[in-house]
């Protein structure tokens, strides 16, 4: 099961009146990770949607391939940008919710969702109901549930937004052992995290958008904070965003 | 039951059991003392012994028994003469095969303290009715009778509430009303009522309750129709020669039926109750389906054999 | 929306062709005789050739109906608020509504005729309480579930217990109140026949009760018929409405998975 | 919960109070005659002089009532189902499905009786029609607002069509379809006893009409009161059978302000 | 109209047989700006709720009084971690839903809500439904609708949190600006928020929590994310926090 590579062309997208962006071209290469960002509103998780095949209320279009020509279907992991917890299963449900909803039904599968649950923190918890966690906590749970489809390519809009700093180097570390190998995109705000993530950075920006590509660093990753080379690209990157804010 | 039963079997010459005939009969409504030599007759075991197997039913909906007769669901069902010209007139393949009550029922009361003595006094009063599709017409006729037009009193259906639509002075009049229940009733409640007899007001009389039957299958049920007329009159002539064991035999049908209201009816039914259940009066059938067609109820007239057959003589 | 404007109209046709198709099988293949199911066509010449008599009667009936909505709607509404509003009365108030609806309304029609008599008054009051019931218990349910959050905000926002049931809890359960009002609305027109068959001297209902003791049975269905044209326009009626009235409710997105 | 309990059952009990005070109030005031309102205590003493005659025909009731409630409730879950699941089919049905809702039962009463006879088989199929359309109806509009987050999530999680009704759809419609139920739960003895009235010779519809017939007034409101009874106890049953099929569902929150 | 100080004593939280925290008492000074900080789950967000006067679902205990005795109902806005957009009012309607639930209908109010929508950057989207605004969108306007309120006491649960670096920069000047002289209290996850906006830090850590004040910086704020002062705080607080996870 080696993931493949993305060739997405001819995207657009068009609400009312206000073309976000049209025609954008890009290339997610295989087993890689690239971080996408852009200002609030530029349509980023948008874009993830598109890829990952969802409906969106007005025109949109995709071309999407893979590298291995197979439909992306059954591969694929998407989380949102909102935690989407469902109210009716319990913690430890929610985690293993692509099972239950499929009808897999496994023991391996409930060991599986504890340890994910585990991974993220919140191994005691397992029996609460989602109302009972904190917004971090609920994201955690979004987090694992992801990471328990163990798909090949997997989508993440923001998804370290709402837990504290600590946490959140904690969960990077994570992600980057869970998903070595895997095609990942993930939606950021934080120029710091996608730099100690990211293999390749796109920065949405423009109106309509352009897809901007960006210089990551080379070095190892999960990157420290302090990494020299993390410090300096980091202003060129806030610089590559402030831009589009001015152009906006 | 079993007693007679035996009867049967042994005026036949075979020993095999005797063939029991199923007959389903629809009452016109809830069970009451008007269904009396019925009730009498299976409690008697007078169907039992001719060889019928009765099954006795009761609509909520006094309009149901003749269309399933018709539509042949049931063999013979309870309902009333007017009834019959119009149903006849639509089309319905029913026809009379005997009589239960010989004479109208049907009657026009208001309360004794009213001061109304004569219906000329009811222009521009609201008289009551329970829907059943000739109301107006035979009101119609008595107004004429009396000098008035159906356009000088307000018609309100009351559907079954005759009575208290009456005591409670919502309406001055109802017509409708049965005579041997509707007085007794208002008695109980300690309403004095007065009531019109409509055949004294300009109404042809006729036969209140009648048996209907399928007019397409009579042939096939003749017999069975002819006997179970004769466990009617047996059972009739046995109320009026015994008229508290009958009373007891009708409570014992159904312990609910014992109340004084249908005791007090009871009295007032007895003479009611036809004696020839069978016998057929050719001319009430021409007189009536004359006087509805006059009034414009129905389209065409029908030829009494037609609406009713005297199962003895086809 | 687009150009689907004629298939949206047309559907609702092939809904009557296919209920009259139906129909006509139904008397086809059971053979049940006329004065028990009259055909389609009888029915179509009925409701031409009695078409003065079927109006006058409708009039009636679309008077009761309306009222009924009106009073049973308002009704039900200011039922579900006080059961939002004052929460002890809860368990107090909500058996006696039961009760309202657990009794046939046949055997109260005698007891509300005899005190309120002949009139519309008794028609209207019948279509309020079988639409009463719906609106009250739909309006109570969302009322209760309004997502604390939005309630929270209200406190903070210094509103009083009243504003909230009206500013906040109300609009928050339009979508779930929109469901019974919908029901509602199809269950008004048998609520005035109802009415009608227990004292009436006028009336959809009055008429079908005729009919039906004169075995003009085509004339019955007729009146049915009509009956059954108010049901559905009022049902869809109160849809556009209501969806007017929540400009923001995307619904049947469910359908676009 | 805590030791709030004893006054949860006081509270209806007090709701029993105050509606025979009412009645009792209604009768002196109104001076309403025994034969359209009887007194409470006659109703009582009914109850009791003719309990084995009640529960003889409560029997036959009960039986109705449960097999119209599950004939009822499943039959409207198919409906909602399939509606939700074939987008087309809806502007085709819902007139149909209003069509059945809007023909008052006594029209269709005889056609019944002709195909199905006077055996249970009609009384249950009443209270079936009864029951159906609130399930089906809250149903549905529960069904087609799910939420589209998680309609999405179940499309890149693979799941078909039919796993996205069964598994999200539902369980996501379930507060909306627990309205409906409790309104079928409630209606439910309504249903039957008009399943009664069409043809029968037991049940507490029969009893009833047969006692209204004969002016046994006390006895038919005796049987009005099992009736009642059943009614209240159906809700509750099924607003705590609801309760336990959604534990995560808090409600009552709005009164918690 | 000048705001009030807080005194927070006795505040206590179960939830079940967990207790969060119990007795925390502290002190927030008329016209200060303190920020709240800790791990996910440690009850920051319940904290705030309590302050705020909010229903909590299990144990809770709080005494609050005020610097000037009155009571601060009427004073506040609270500004949730999720944003709390109601569906059936549109953007301008959100930010001023304040305004129109309490009945308070002028033609100022639209005008001041406008301006409120203007300088989040949503000046286009008064008219739009939330439903069609994105995530970092919603926050905003969830933003204007608290500094609408122009209460005297501000409580704000993570409110940057869903938007991009460029932009938190350019509200953390908005809030600033908007909010001086006002009592605000702020939980964020973001070290360098904290250090930019506070002058008083507190760290929510332990378990049942306590609240450990931090030294803030005394430049002038809002500080430059380059402020040398920013940047060498921003090492003590980390380690701070990171101890509370160690702790835990
Ligand atoms: N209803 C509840 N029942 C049980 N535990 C609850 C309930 N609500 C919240 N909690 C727990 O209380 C703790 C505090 O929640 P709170 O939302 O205050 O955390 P927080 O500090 O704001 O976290 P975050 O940074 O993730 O938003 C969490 O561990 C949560 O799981
Ligand atoms: N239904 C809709 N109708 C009109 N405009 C919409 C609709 N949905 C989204 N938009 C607009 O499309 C744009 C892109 O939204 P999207 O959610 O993709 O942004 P984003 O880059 O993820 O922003 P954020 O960082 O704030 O999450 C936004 O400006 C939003 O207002
Ligand atoms: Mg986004
Ligand atoms: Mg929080």
């Amino acid at each position: 099961m080696t993931p493949p590579g993305l060739h997405v062309r001819n995207a657009s997208l068009t609400f009312g009146q206000r073309a976000l962006f049209s025609k954008l071209e890009c290339e997610f290469p295989a087993s890689s990770w690239t971080c996408l960002l852009g200002r609030s509103g530029s349509g980023k998780s948008s874009l993830l949607r598109m890829i990952a095949g969802l409906h969106l209320p007005d025109n949109h279009h995709l071309d999407l391939t893979t590298s291995d020509g197979e439909a992306l279907r059954g591969r694929l992991a998407w989380m949102a940008q909102q935690d989407l917890l469902v109210p009716w299963e319990r913690v430890l449900g929610n985690v293993m919710l692509g099972a239950r909803w499929r009808g897999e039904r496994s023991a391996s599968a409930v060991a599986r969702a504890r340890e994910m649950l585990a991974l993220v923190g919140l191994a005691e918890r397992a029996d609460a109901w989602p109302a009972a966690l904190s917004g971090g906590q609920r994201q955690r749970v979004s987090l694992a549930r992801t990471l328990f489809e163990d798909a090949s390519v997997v989508l993440m809009d923001e998804p370290f937004s709402a837990v504290d700093a600590i946490t959140r180097l904690e969960l990077h570390e994570l992600a980057y052992r869970l998903l070595a190998e895997r095609t990942v995109i993930m939606v950021t705000h934080d120029p710091l995290e996608a730099l100690r993530l990211a293999e390749r950075i796109l920065v949405l920006k423009g109106d309509p958008a352009r897809l901007v590509p960006l210089a990551a660093p080379e070095t190892p990753r999960p990157r420290a904070l302090d990494d020299a080379e993390v410090q300096t690209r980091q202003t060129a990157l806030v610089a590559e965003l402030r831009e589009t804010a001015d152009a906006q | 039951q079993a007693q007679t039963a035996q009867e049967t079997s042994a005026g036949n010459d075979d020993l095999a059991p005797p063939q029991m005939i199923p007959l389903s009969v629809m009452l016109d409504w809830y069970v009451n003392p008007v269904h009396a030599p019925l009730i009498i007759a299976k409690q008697r075991g007078l169907f039992a012994k001719r060889g019928l197997d009765v099954d006795i039913q009761t609509p909520a909906d006094p309009s149901v028994p003749p269309k399933l007769v018709a539509a042949g669901r049931i063999d013979l069902a309870l309902s009333y003469q007017p009834q019959l010209h119009l149903q006849v007139d639509q089309g319905l393949p029913i026809v009379r095969v005997g009589t239960l009550i010989a004479t109208p029922l049907n009657a026009l009361m208001v309360r004794a303290d009213s001061g109304i003595s004569n219906l000329s006094q009811l222009k521009g009063k609201k008289v009551g009715y329970s829907v059943g599709g000739v109301e107006e017409v035979l009101l119609g006729a008595m107004l004429e009778h009396s000098g008035l037009s159906l356009d000088d009193v307000e018609m309100v259906n009351v559907n079954f509430s005759l009575t208290p639509a009456l005591i409670s002075e919502k309406v001055d009049a109802v017509t409708g009303a049965f005579r041997n229940f509707e007085p007794a009733q208002m008695q109980q409640e300690g309403v004095k009522g007065k009531a019109f007899y409509i055949e004294e007001e300009g109404v042809p009389t006729y036969d209140e309750l009648i048996f209907v039957a399928n007019r397409d299958t009579l042939d096939q049920h003749r017999d069975a129709y002819r006997r179970f007329m004769d466990a009617i009159g047996e059972a009739t002539s046995w109320i009026i020669n015994h008229p508290d064991d009958a009373w007891q035999q009708f409570i014992a049908y159904d312990d609910s039926l014992d109340t004084p209201l249908n005791h007090a009816a009871w009295e007032s039914t007895l003479p009611r109750f036809a004696l020839r259940p069978a016998a057929l009066d050719a001319k009430r059938y021409r007189d009536f389906e004359a006087f509805l067609l006059e009034r414009g109820a129905i389209k065409a007239q029908s030829p009494v054999s037609r609406l009713a057959v005297d199962l003895d003589n086809p | 929306m687009r150009s689907e404007y004629l298939p949206r109209l047309l559907r609702p046709l092939l809904a009557v062709v296919i209920l009259i198709a139906l129909w006509q099988l139904v008397i086809t293949v059971t053979g049940v005789p006329r004065y028990i199911l009259p055909a389609p066509l009888a029915v179509g010449r009925a409701l031409i050739a009695e078409r003065a008599l079927l109006a006058h009667h409708a009039i009636t009936t679309v008077i009761e109906i309306l009222g009924g909505l009106i009073g049973g709607v308002l009704l039900g509404l200011v039922t579900a608020l006080s059961l939002a509003r004052f929460r002890p009365l809860r368990r107090t108030l909500l058996p006696l509504l039961l009760v309202s609806q657990a009794i046939p309304l046949f055997a109260l029609a005698p007891i509300l005729m005899l005190w309120l008599g002949y009139g519309l008054g008794p028609k209207i009051l019948m279509a309020m309480i079988i639409i009463y019931f719906p609106v009250a218990s739909t309006g109570y349910d969302g009322l209760r579930q309004t997502p604390q959050g939005w309630l929270d905000l209200a406190r903070t926002f210094g509103l009083n217990r009243r504003q909230v049931l009206f500013r906040v809890q109300l609009p928050a359960a339009l979508p779930s109140l929109a469901s019974g009002l919908r029901m509602a609305a199809s269950a008004a027109p048998i609520g005035a026949v109802i009415g009608e068959w227990v004292g009436a001297s006028r009336g959809l209902g009055f008429l079908m009760l005729n009919a039906n003791a004169r075995l003009q049975i085509d004339v019955m269905f007729a009146a049915l018929v009509v009956l059954v044209v108010f049901a559905i326009l009022l049902y869809f009626g109160v849809d556009a409405l209501l969806r007017l009235a929540m400009p923001w409710h995307r619904d049947g997105v469910a359908t676009e998975y």
